[in-house]
């Protein structure tokens, strides 16, 4: 059974629709990666789930509980954080604060703590008194990494982390990745690298247009078919 | 004549001056019960303390109620608006419990150009005058030993503006009475800080204070000049420490302070209406409201004791032109005295309009179980009206 | 002769330096593509070309004139247009309205002088049939057709178009290739942000690629698509 | 001499005005709401301390503790299902909800304790004085300026030190972003409304010992709360303090040049630090 | 084939007509209404310029002032100083009140300008505060204690006694008449005006500066000077409407003139239970207000409670004023400003 499932999901941002239909699910210690062009509707399809954006609540399921109506804090508390596009530091704490305030809404007991963070991403236990902000952009990646795991969250949502990286960065920042699942949470991933994508992911969806156009394990899926459904044809 | 007088009357019912109308509902109950009363309607409205709201009022009165004549009382904030609207609207009216300067001057186009000054053909107006303030204040203070220095508190208001005023206000009078004044300047109501005029004081060695603040000023300049350390023999307060409430706000700080009486109940007056004596009306209020009694009381009745008297006077109230004659003919002995405007003690351009009333001095006493009493102690300018003790020095 | 020239030009956010000392001239009537990965500083480099942020460092010239301290309007009315790549329509706005709005203050003109000329170029971008519909209630395509349509309703010298054909149908990306090539036989120089290569190769002249807001290489696009460098960083996904 | 005393004398307006403007600044600071049913809130606070020491004959310096908790619980509910609802991008909503509060508050403990000017009973402390060299001061005077400081460090404290603080910041900063920390911003606004108006209270309890209080008077010195909150920077409670001194020292010093200039000074100095500094003197960094 | 822009639609079309008839019935109003209504209308006319000009600033602009007070009182203290001090007739000296609010709005505007959202409505009320303070210093004009306008200013007016022959009424009820049709022409002017503005290319340009100021700036519009010349016209409107209102009531002083809930927060009110960003809503708020000062007024606080709470409760309810309500509902326009494309490829298929 799926631990974490979309059906039929739709969102609009006023008159604007930017999902229509969307159905995807996550299975248990799963890594599933979604991709898409700028604008096809990735991000909008995490801030749903994640309940920034509310929907019907049998849109989404967790545990086999409709959540989709739920607001992001009650969705957080069971467990389902999420690495927003854009990393999102709050700019008025240290990256020690930054991190703490990750387990606010969720105080779970479980194998990530300040300690195990900065053990994950040593360089932030040098900086942990500066404010989250000061930091390089892969430094800050890393705190909004460190600060979604601080809850111990079941289901991992990560939007872009490789956004605007440097190569030798991202490849630190997905070494992560297999720890993180060793903890033993399940992740989404949103990636427009599609080789990165490729490499980390159980499985992927493309989006296109805030629709589901194609999905399949990496090794089944051929360039062509992402091409086109990346692109909408090929030349 | 089968129809009733409509009286127009504008208070201030609610907002900062609604303590000036808390006697209207008692007094205008009482004046429809009178035998007189019967003959008239009155319409009430409530200006909000909001001047534009006061000339909206009257106009509303003259315009939708078609008074026959406007009644209005309390400040100039009130008054000026109402009588302003009605002597456009020629629509006589009758104001009283603002000093007679700020009424008439404060109406004028350029007050600083008496020779703009005009009178007006509609508005009458009943109340003393600064010179009969400043008479009040000097005499008190000439009970006392003192060093002759004033220090004055006038805000940028109708009132302070007139009180400090350089022709008509306490300036020249206290120089030609040999008392030394210091005056800093036109304050803003409102204002949270008064250390510049406690030092200018202290500075001059002030023995005397004397203004026309509103109530919450006084007491912030009161308690600052307590903690600062200055403390006069004699305060002397216009307006600010005219309600007991006012007084018992400064806690125990408020014995002694004198202030200007324009009614009391031991004014030896009695109502043409009613025939009650101050005393009674003043009883019948407190045991009515279980309020202490307060001086616009004394006045208000007279307002409506002018509209009676001014209307049985008259052939036809509606018609403006004679109903004005009438005011100006008018000799009432009221709650509030002798009602004339012969131009007694009024200088030429004041006399067609205004009726100067009696004025005397006195004092704030602590009561042994707690609030306060006013006690008349001075009355050199009206001799008929008893004292009840002789002038204190603040200890 | 050059219709726009970059001197050393340099933005950061923060920490981040999202343009590092680019220098590159485009000359007048070229039709340049700028590739590179996501978010090497291409949009940023418009924002600064256009004014709609203004550099840390260096100069830029438009038309021989140092345009580095003007503002994004007056760049607007000598010549330079822009679309946004996350589209930015007048949403109160019908379709028809926002060009209008472009072309009488871009050209400075009246409504009636510019009326047919929107017309026209809905009838290119074939928003024709939506001109009377509010800007936002169009669908995301149709938003990136209006960011192209008010560009050129401005009539620009210098058109900066950002990733304008991501998510079209082959047949529609032939068309946008049609109306780009189109614009350019007018002489409109073009600067054209594209992850869609085959697209932006079939039109452009030059090409130039950047990497963490450096300009890494400028060229011939078929020598540029052959570098090493240029392999390695931008289509790292078909080594 | 006078001159220092003018400018101590200053401070310490400025002390109160600190006071008065805290809550301003907490409420503003953490969701830019322009709250202006403030000073009635203050006035509102004054009567229910005058209230609790009519009814169970209390000092108010007690009182105050009692109605602390009362008025957080207001504030909580007023955040929660009223102001709440106005946040956003656009300022006026909140603009005209907290008018309508304010003018419906006004006029209803007009209503309730008619419009006679009140005080909160006063003793010898009232008056009493402390000699500092040639220059007396208040003790009422002090005892206010000591209270805005400590409301100030307690704040910080508050801001600084604890979880809370630290969830206020974040949702201060990003309220979408906090609400994926599991972190509820309707709740958290509320809390911290519920704090202004502890501050409020405290405000009120000077109010009401210093000078006469009545219903209509909250709004006279809601604009140097303002000016106090935005001059200091937004956020900045040390800014706000300073931000109600500058104030109150313009205001004395205008008013020992001629009482005429008192409050046009204190404006001019709003007006002159906004014209130099457009976002106040600390300005936080992202906003 | 050609294509044509129309503005107009079928309700606008009907809406005009009966506007145009309205108009008639205003006009002759003094023929056959009493005072009373007279003097109501004056007072709906005054606040209803006030409001379109505070529309005109905080919903087409996107300035939410909260100083609009500044210029009420400057305009009618021009005009009682041109009156008492140079002795002009009071009627060409309104136009002097809208100069003189012109004159204050310019620094106004340089110093409000570096100022945004909540600093700028701040920002507006403190300088109204310092322009009200420094013309209670103004001695002459009665500083805080305020003045008349001298009973022969008035009584003279211009066209006054023109009326008081051609309707044969007294001069009070002239004067009264006189005013009210100085505040219709201004009514009218103001509405036309704003609705002309909205249909030039400078109307579009506010409106798309509001929609996007980044994107607007980007198609070539001044979005600075767009800030200035609603902000400038606001004041001037403003202002005119102060000296007319002052006129009538003849009387002032700085706390009135200069009174932020009478001018400003009333005027906000009107607006948004109205309906802000369009012309329908201020005329419909202005109704409302109207109508709740006729029917509660006599209540004292329990009005001004009533009025408080009625604001929160619109706010909350129907942010978008009662207009916006009905124009949802309905799509209906009286004061259409959308530019409809006709013609061309469009003629065969429309919508
Ligand atoms: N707050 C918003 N208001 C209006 N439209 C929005 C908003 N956020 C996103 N959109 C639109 O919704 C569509 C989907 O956006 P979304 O951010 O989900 O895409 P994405 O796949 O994450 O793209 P990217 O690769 O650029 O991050 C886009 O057209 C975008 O313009
Ligand atoms: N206003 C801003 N403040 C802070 N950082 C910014 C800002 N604008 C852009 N950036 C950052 O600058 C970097 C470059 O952004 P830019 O949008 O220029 O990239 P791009 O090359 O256009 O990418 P894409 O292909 O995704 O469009 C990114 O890391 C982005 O997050
Ligand atoms: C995926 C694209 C960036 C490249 C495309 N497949 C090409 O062959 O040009
Ligand atoms: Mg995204
Ligand atoms: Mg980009």
């Amino acid at each position: 059974m799926a631990l974490l499932q979309t059906e039929g999901l739709v969102a609009h941002y006023g008159d604007f629709q930017a999902l229509f239909g969307v159905d995807i699910e996550l299975r248990e210690a799963e890594t599933v990666a979604i991709i898409g062009a700028n604008g096809a509707g990735k991000t909008t399809l995490m801030r749903s789930i994640a309940g920034v954006l509310r929907n019907e609540a049998a849109s989404v399921s967790f545990d086999g509980a409709p959540i989709g109506a739920q607001a992001a804090d009650e969705i957080m508390a069971q467990g389902v954080a999420m690495v927003p596009e854009g990393r999102k530091l709050f700019p008025s704490l240290s990256v020690e604060e930054n991190l703490l305030i990750g387990t606010y809404g969720r105080k779970t007991e479980g194998h990530w703590t300040l300690k195990t963070v900065y053990e994950l991403f040593p360089i932030l236990a040098e900086r942990r008194h500066n404010p989250g902000t000061a930091l390089s952009g892969g430094q800050q990646q890393m705190v909004a990494i460190g600060r979604a795991l601080m809850s111990n969250p079941r289901v991992l949502l990560c939007d872009e982390i490789s956004l605007g990286l440097a190569p030798v960065v991202i490849k630190d920042i997905y070494k992560a990745i297999p720890q993180i699942k060793a903890a033993g949470a399940s992740m989404i991933v949103v990636e427009q690298d599609i080789a990165q994508a490729m490499a980390v992911a159980d499985r992927v969806y493309c989006m296109m247009e805030g629709r589901v156009t194609l999905s399949g394990t990496p090794d089944n899926l051929s360039r062509d078919d992402i091409h086109n459904a990346y692109f909408g044809a090929s030349h | 004549q089968g129809a009733k007088i409509r009286l127009g009357y504008v208070s201030p019912q609610s907002g900062p001056l609604a303590a000036f109308s808390e006697a209207d509902q008692f007094i205008i109950d009482g004046f429809l019960r009178s035998e007189a009363g019967a003959n008239f309607e009155v319409i009430v409205k409530d200006s909000q303390s909001n001047p534009n709201r006061a000339a909206e009022v009257a106009k509303e009165l003259i315009i939708d109620d078609e008074i026959d004549m406007m009644l209005v009382a309390s400040t100039p904030e009130t008054t000026n608006p109402v009588a302003t609207t009605c002597e456009s609207e020629e629509i006589p009216v009758i104001s009283t419990v603002a000093p007679w300067q700020p009424y008439f001057i404060g109406q004028q186009g350029n007050p600083g150009d008496p020779g703009s000054w005009r009178p007006f053909d509609f508005s009458f107006h009943f109340f003393w005058g600064l010179e009969d303030v400043i008479s009040v204040f000097t005499a008190m203070w000439n009970q006392l030993d003192t060093n002759k220095s004033v220090g004055a508190i006038f805000p940028n208001d109708g009132d302070g503006n007139a009180w400090g005023d350089p022709n008509v206000g306490f300036p020249p009078v206290l120089d030609a009475q040999g008392f030394n004044l210091t005056d800093t300047g036109r304050y803003q109501n409102l204002t949270d800080d008064f250390s510049a005029q406690i030092n200018a004081f202290k500075a001059a060695n002030c023995e005397i204070v004397t203004g026309v603040p509103i109530p919450p000023d006084f007491t912030t300049f009161w308690t600052q000049a307590k903690q600062q350390g200055f403390n006069p023999k004699a305060a002397s307060i216009g307006k600010a420490i005219l309600f007991p409430q006012a007084v018992e706000a400064l806690g125990d700080q408020g014995h002694n302070l004198s202030s200007e009486v324009w009614w009391s109940p031991t004014h030896p007056f009695a109502s043409s209406l009613t025939g009650q004596s101050a005393g009674d009306l003043a009883s019948g209020y407190e045991t009515a409201t279980g309020k202490q009694w307060t001086q616009p009381i004394g006045f208000v009745h007279a307002l409506f004791e002018m509209a009676a008297d001014v209307m049985g006077r008259v052939e036809d109230s509606r018609d403006p032109d004679e109903v004005a004659s009438a005011i100006a003919a008018t000799e009432l002995n009221s709650m509030v005295g002798r009602i004339a405007f012969d131009g007694a003690g009024l200088p030429p351009f004041a006399v067609q309009n205004v009726a100067k009333t009696p004025l005397v001095g006195g004092q704030w006493r602590m009561k042994d179980g707690g609030g306060y009493d006013l006690v008349i102690v001075d009355n050199s300018d009206h001799p008929n009206i008893p004292t009840g003790g002789t002038m204190e020095e603040i200890s | 002769m050059s219709i726009l020239s970059l001197k050393n030009v340099s933005k950061s956010f923060g920490a981040l330096t999202v343009t590092d000392d680019a220098s590159f001239d485009v000359p007048e009537g070229q039709a340049l593509g700028i590739i590179g990965p996501n978010g090497a500083g291409k949009s940023t480099l418009f924002n600064l070309i256009t004014g709609n942020i203004r550099s840390d460092q260096g100069n830029i010239h438009f038309q021989g004139r140092d345009v580095t301290k003007v503002s994004a309007m007056e760049r607007c009315l000598t010549g330079i247009g822009r679309s946004f790549q996350i589209p930015q329509p007048f949403e109160k706005l019908t379709v028809f309205e926002n060009l209008l709005v472009a072309a009488t203050h871009g050209r400075n003109l009246s409504e009636r002088d510019v009326r047919d000329d929107c017309a026209d170029v809905l009838e290119r971008t074939e928003l024709i049939k939506r001109a009377n519909v509010p800007a936002g209630q169009l669908s995301l395509l149709e938003r990136k057709r209006l960011e192209l349509s008010r560009a050129m309703a401005t009539q620009p010298k210098l058109l900066l178009l950002d990733e304008i054909a991501g998510g079209l149908t082959e047949g529609e990306c032939q068309a946008l290739i049609r109306t780009i090539k189109d614009i350019h036989a007018q002489g409109v120089t073009i600067i054209w942000i594209e992850h869609v290569l085959h697209a932006l190769t079939s039109v452009v002249e030059r090409l130039l690629v950047l990497d963490f807001g450096k300009v890494i290489g400028l060229g011939d696009p078929d020598e540029i698509m052959a570098s090493k460098e240029v392999q390695e960083i931008y289509l790292g996904i078909e080594v | 001499m006078i001159w220092v005393d003018t400018i101590i004398q200053g401070i310490l307006l400025g002390g109160l005005y600190a006071l008065f403007a805290s809550g301003l600044s907490l409420v503003f600071g953490i969701m830019r709401l322009v709250n202006l049913a403030h000073g009635d809130l203050i006035v509102m606070g004054a009567y229910l301390i005058l209230v609790l020491v009519t009814l169970l004959g209390l000092s108010p310096f007690i009182a105050v503790f009692i109605a602390m908790p009362l008025m957080f619980a207001l504030g909580w509910v007023l955040q929660k299902y009223l102001l709440n609802r106005t946040l956003g991008d656009d300022i006026l909503p909140p603009l005209l909800v907290t008018f309508g509060l304010s003018i419906a508050l006004q006029n209803a403990l007009l209503e309730g304790f008619s419009a006679d000017s009140q005080r909160l009973p006063t003793n010898a402390l009232t008056t009493a004085s402390v000699d500092a060299g040639p220059i007396t001061l208040g003790v009422m005077p002090l005892l206010t300026f000591a209270s805005a400081v400590l409301v100030i460090i307690g704040l910080n404290q508050l801001f600084y030190r604890t979880a809370l603080g630290r969830a206020f910041r974040a949702t201060s900063d990003d309220a979408t972003t906090a609400s994926l920390m599991g972190i509820k911003p309707a709740n958290i606004f509320a809390t911290a409304t519920g704090i202004a108006l502890v501050i409020v209270t405290i405000a009120a309890l000077y109010l009401g010992l210093r000078a006469n209080f009545d219903p209509n008077i909250g709004p006279a010195r809601l604009i140097y709360a303002f000016e106090a909150v935005i001059i200091g920077g937004l956020g900045s409670l040390w800014g706000t303090l300073l931000g109600g001194i500058i104030i109150g020292v313009a205001q004395t010093v205008g008013a020992a040049i001629n009482p005429e200039w008192q409050i046009l000074a204190g404006h001019i100095a709003f007006l002159v630090v906004l014209l130099i500094r457009p976002r106040g003197l600390f300005p936080r960094a992202n906003d | 084939m050609a294509y044509t822009v129309t503005t107009q639609t079928p309700a606008s079309r009907i809406a005009a007509i009966l506007g145009a008839l309205v108009i008639v019935v205003l006009v002759a109003l003094p023929f056959f209404a009493g005072r009373g209504t007279i003097q109501d209308m004056f007072f709906i006319l005054t606040m209803l310029v006030l409001a379109q000009f505070w529309n005109l600033l905080a919903g087409y602009g996107g300035l939410v002032s909260i100083g609009q007070q500044a210029f009420v009182g400057m305009g009618a203290y021009a005009l009682f100083g041109t009156v008492i001090l140079w002795g002009l007739d009071p009627v060409p000296s309104i136009l002097l009140a809208g100069v003189a609010a012109l004159v204050i709005a310019v620094p106004t505007a340089f110093f409000a300008f570096r100022l945004n959202g909540a600093y700028f409505a701040i920002g507006t009320w403190v300088i109204a505060e310092v322009v009200r303070l420094l013309v209670a210093q103004w001695k002459t004009l009665g500083g805080g204690t305020g003045t008349s306008l001298p009973r022969d200013a008035t009584r003279d007016m211009w066209f006054v006694e023109m009326i008081e022959e051609t309707l044969g009424v007294r001069s009070a009820a002239a004067r009264d008449i006189l005013a009210y049709w100085l505040a219709l022409i201004l009514a009218l002017a103001t509405i036309g005006g704003i609705y002309w503005l909205l249909r030039t290319r400078r109307g579009l340009a506010l409106a798309a500066v509001r929609d996007n100021t980044e994107a607007a700036k980007s198609v070539g519009v001044d979005a600075g000077r767009m800030k200035w010349i609603v902000f400038l016209t606001s004041a001037f409107g403003t202002g005119l409407a102060g000296g007319l209102i002052y006129m009538q009531k003849a009387r002032i002083s700085p706390d009135a003139a200069f009174s932020v809930t009478d001018w400003t927060a009333y005027v906000i009110f009107i607006v948004v239970i109205g309906g802000i960003g369009t012309v329908e809503g201020p005329i419909i708020g202005v109704l409302v207000f109207f109508a709740l000062q006729s029917l509660l007024a006599d209540f004292g606080s329990w009005y001004l409670m009533t009025l408080g709470v009625l604001a929160i409760v619109i706010m909350l309810v129907a942010p978008r004023g009662l207009w916006g309500l009905l124009s949802e509902r309905t799509g209906l326009h009286l004061f259409p400003i959308r530019r409809r494309l006709t013609g061309g490829k469009l003629t065969a298929s429309e919508e």
